[in-house]
């Protein structure tokens, strides 16, 4: 039974720099990881490698068994990152058509106007993304980013500057889709959100996986409690 | 087949996103238009014509500059270029799609600047017309290629503004000579004779060499 | 170890120069209109052929950096190509002093000169692009796929005298010394490149061992 | 041997020669540049050990 996703010993050097190391994991079909760790532990550069931003150093990093930077893996992946990957000069419906066309979306037209009215934002369908306010881009970031219908969703620290609006929608889409038994791999700084969805945590600290497993009672209620165990305090 | 619907995707999202914002293709306008009236001052009357091709792809270069710098730094705000690359499609369909529509922004902005020249100068260059057109797509076509690469190569440096520049010119050089001599001996009107037709096919070579080498390593450098 | 090595060649190239200048001096005998003169050629076409050689090298290594991602080819392709750079302008120059007396005129825009002359600012271009990026993972991709782009230009250059009538000399056939001496000097001149590369790698282990350090200090 | 053009071919060999050298001595003082650097940043290291 492949993983959904799986980092087999990931190394990754800015010069000679080990931004990470040894990275061995693996994520099963219909869970949630939450990837914790300080900043510059290596939580967005593994999360960039299981995108197919960028490549590992040595090792390999899969999705289904299959590597990251094929074309039908990529068919599979939503990710939402920091910056919302909108473009400001088109309408949210042309932003949402142009991402359904490339992902092959079957009926685009449709598909864009149901996430448009699930995100909130039908109202504003021919309006530029330029004059959107930040809570209505949030949103349709979100929407851009699991237009596709993805199996396997990567986000960066998703619940970090979103208004309580753009929370919602989020949860509500992460919840559907671990109900559809999706994959999700998430990096988050302890935030409560965060840590309700996921199954399992792991750990990075300074490049190395100092934690992988079920996420207990006690992470949700003590943010600090792992730190204390697991990384360097 | 989905590789080319692709390609015409960005193509046609990137000449939406250019002439809503018009920040490339305005600057690009003025500064052909401003250069071919300098010109005048610079050169006296008779002998424009004879330096027609070398002026003209002067300013197409410049001008060019001006839209192919802009070509991948528009997908930095927002982060858009990530989108692009995590997107499932080939980063050969980008770069061609993106190539594309430059090219078009660029054989606009030449549609503009032979008329113009024809008028400030009453040069005829409507005497080989197809001949000239072809030279101007082929011209256009091996620095576009060059500059679109070059924009992808250098999009996430700090001084990209100084880089691309420094860069560009030199690979351009030789595609520039041939179209210059090219269009300098169409704009007197007569056909391409042998000596003209070595110049064609170093043209033809070269942009099929830079367009293969450039198809090749595109996903390399997107992908850090 | 290494300097020794170094020092080892550096006294042979100094031998190899020695004889090659006083063969080429007083062996061989003069040519007919050029006088003196064309004894220039020992070192001019040497130095391209040596520089071609190079800059082949530096193309095959930033290819294959591309390919693996391995910082040593990274290290090899610029201390190839700025050797290179530098053979580049003694093949320029020994060729501009040969043209104002053989032709009476230092440059024309002839095929060969102008192509040779793209390659000096393309390779000149890609060392000035090395020092404008900091960081040495982005630096050694956009620099090892720049030089891929330089390198088109140096077959050009090689067979530009065949494309374009040119004014340049064609490759002839040369009395059976003359190509002799031709080759020793090319020996001398590519041993010296070698000890040149050898020298450039060794500050480049440098550099690397500079940015460690300077982590290092930053870190604590 | 031919006095014609002698001077020039001594231009010529001295020209190539002193590109060598130039290239030559832009090694050595980088070399020692980098050295330089390499020990100031060894000593503050040290220093930073000891506090």
């Amino acid at each position: 039974m492949t993983h959904a996703v799986a980092a087999d010993d990931v190394w990754k050097y800015y010069g000679d720099y080990p931004a990470l190391r040894e990275i061995r994991l693996a994520v099963e079909p219909g869970s949630c990881l939450a990837l914790l760790g300080r900043n510059g532990a290596g939580k967005t550069t593994l999360l960039r490698i299981f995108a197919g931003f960028s490549k590992a150093g040595k090792g390999s990093v899969s999705i289904f068994g299959r590597d990251a930077r094929d074309l039908e893996t990529r068919r599979r992946v939503g990710i939402l990152g920091h910056g919302i990957s909108v473009y400001d000069e088109l309408s949210a419906f042309e932003n949402l058509t142009l991402f359904g066309r490339l992902y092959g979306v079957a009926d685009r037209r449709k598909t864009a106007l149901d996430w448009l009215e699930r995100v909130g934002l039908r109202h504003v369908r021919d309006g530029l993304v330029r004059e959107f306010s930040r809570g209505m881009r949030q949103r349709l970031a979100i929407a851009r980013a699991f237009l596709h219908d993805p199996q396997v969703l990567l986000l960066d620290e998703p619940f970090t500057a979103l208004d309580d609006r753009a929370i919602a929608v989020l949860q509500t889409v992460l919840r559907d889709a671990l109900a559809r038994q999706c994959t999700i791999v998430l990096s988050t700084h302890q935030l409560r959100e965060a840590m309700e969805l996921a199954t399992h945590v792991a750990l990075l600290a300074r490049g190395r996986l100092a934690y992988h497993g079920e996420r207990s009672a006690e992470m949700l209620s003590d943010p600090g409690w792992l730190y204390a165990r697991y990384g360097e305090s | 087949m989905a590789f080319w619907s692709q390609t015409f995707t960005i193509a046609a999202k990137d000449l939406r996103a250019e002439l809503r914002s018009k920040e490339a293709i305005n600057a690009s306008f003025s500064f052909s238009l401003t250069i071919l009236l300098l010109f005048s001052f610079a050169f006296v009357e008779e002998a424009t014509i004879d330096i027609a091709g070398g002026l003209l792809w002067i300013v197409f270069a410049f001008a060019g500059a001006l839209i192919l710098n802009r070509s991948f730094a528009r997908e930095l705000p927002n982060d858009c270029l990530d989108a692009l690359i995590a997107a499932p499609l080939p980063a050969s369909a980008l770069f061609l799609g993106k190539a594309l529509a430059n090219l078009l922004l660029l054989l606009a902005v030449e549609a503009v600047s032979f008329p113009v020249f024809g008028v400030f100068y009453n040069a005829r260059w409507t005497g080989q017309f197809w001949t000239l057109a072809l030279v101007a797509v082929l011209g256009t076509w091996g620095f576009t290629v060059i500059g679109t690469m070059f924009s992808a190569l250098t999009v996430n440096l700090r001084l990209r503004e100084v880089m691309l520049p420094l860069l560009v010119y030199p690979v351009m050089i030789p595609c520039l000579m041939a179209a210059m001599k090219l269009t300098g001996h169409l704009i007197g009107g007569e056909p391409l004779d042998a000596e003209m037709m070595v110049w064609m096919r170093f043209l033809i070579g070269f942009d099929v060499i830079f367009t293969a080498l450039a198809l090749a390593l595109v996903d390399v450098v997107l992908v850090s | 170890m290494r300097n020794k090595l170094v020092y080892i060649l550096g006294a042979l190239v100094a031998v190899l120069f020695v004889r090659n200048l006083y063969v080429i001096l007083n062996v061989l005998p003069d040519e007919a209109n050029q006088g003196a003169m064309y004894r220039i050629m020992f070192f001019h076409i040497p130095s391209w052929w040596t520089a071609g050689l190079a800059l082949t090298v530096a193309g095959v290594t930033s290819g294959l950096y591309l390919a693996t991602g391995k910082m040593k080819y990274d290290a090899i392709s610029v201390s190839v190509t700025e050797v290179a750079v530098a053979f580049l302008c003694i093949g320029m120059t020994t060729g501009m002093i040969w043209a104002r007396i053989i032709w009476g005129i230092w440059w024309t825009w002839d095929a060969r000169l102008t192509s040779a002359l793209i390659c000096v600012l393309l390779y000149g271009g890609y060392l000035i692009l090395r020092n404008g990026i900091e960081d040495p993972t982005s630096r050694a991709r956009i620099s090892a796929a720049f030089n891929i782009f330089a390198f088109v230009d140096v077959p050009i250059v090689w067979y530009s005298i065949r494309w374009w009538r040119t004014q340049h000399p064609q490759p002839m056939s040369l009395p059976p010394e003359m190509w002799s001496a031709l080759l020793w000097n090319w020996l001398a001149l590519i041993l010296l490149m070698i000890i040149f590369i050898k020298m450039r790698l060794r500050q480049e282990e440098m550099r690397r061992e500079v940015d460690g350090l300077r982590r290092l200090a930053h870190a604590i | 041997m031919d006095e014609r053009n002698f001077q020039y071919m001594f231009y010529g060999f001295s020209a190539a020669w002193v590109v060598i050298v130039i290239y030559a001595l832009t090694l050595f003082a980088r070399e020692s540049k980098i050295k330089a650097e390499i020990d100031r940043l060894k000593s503050m290291l040290e220093e930073k050990d000891r506090k």
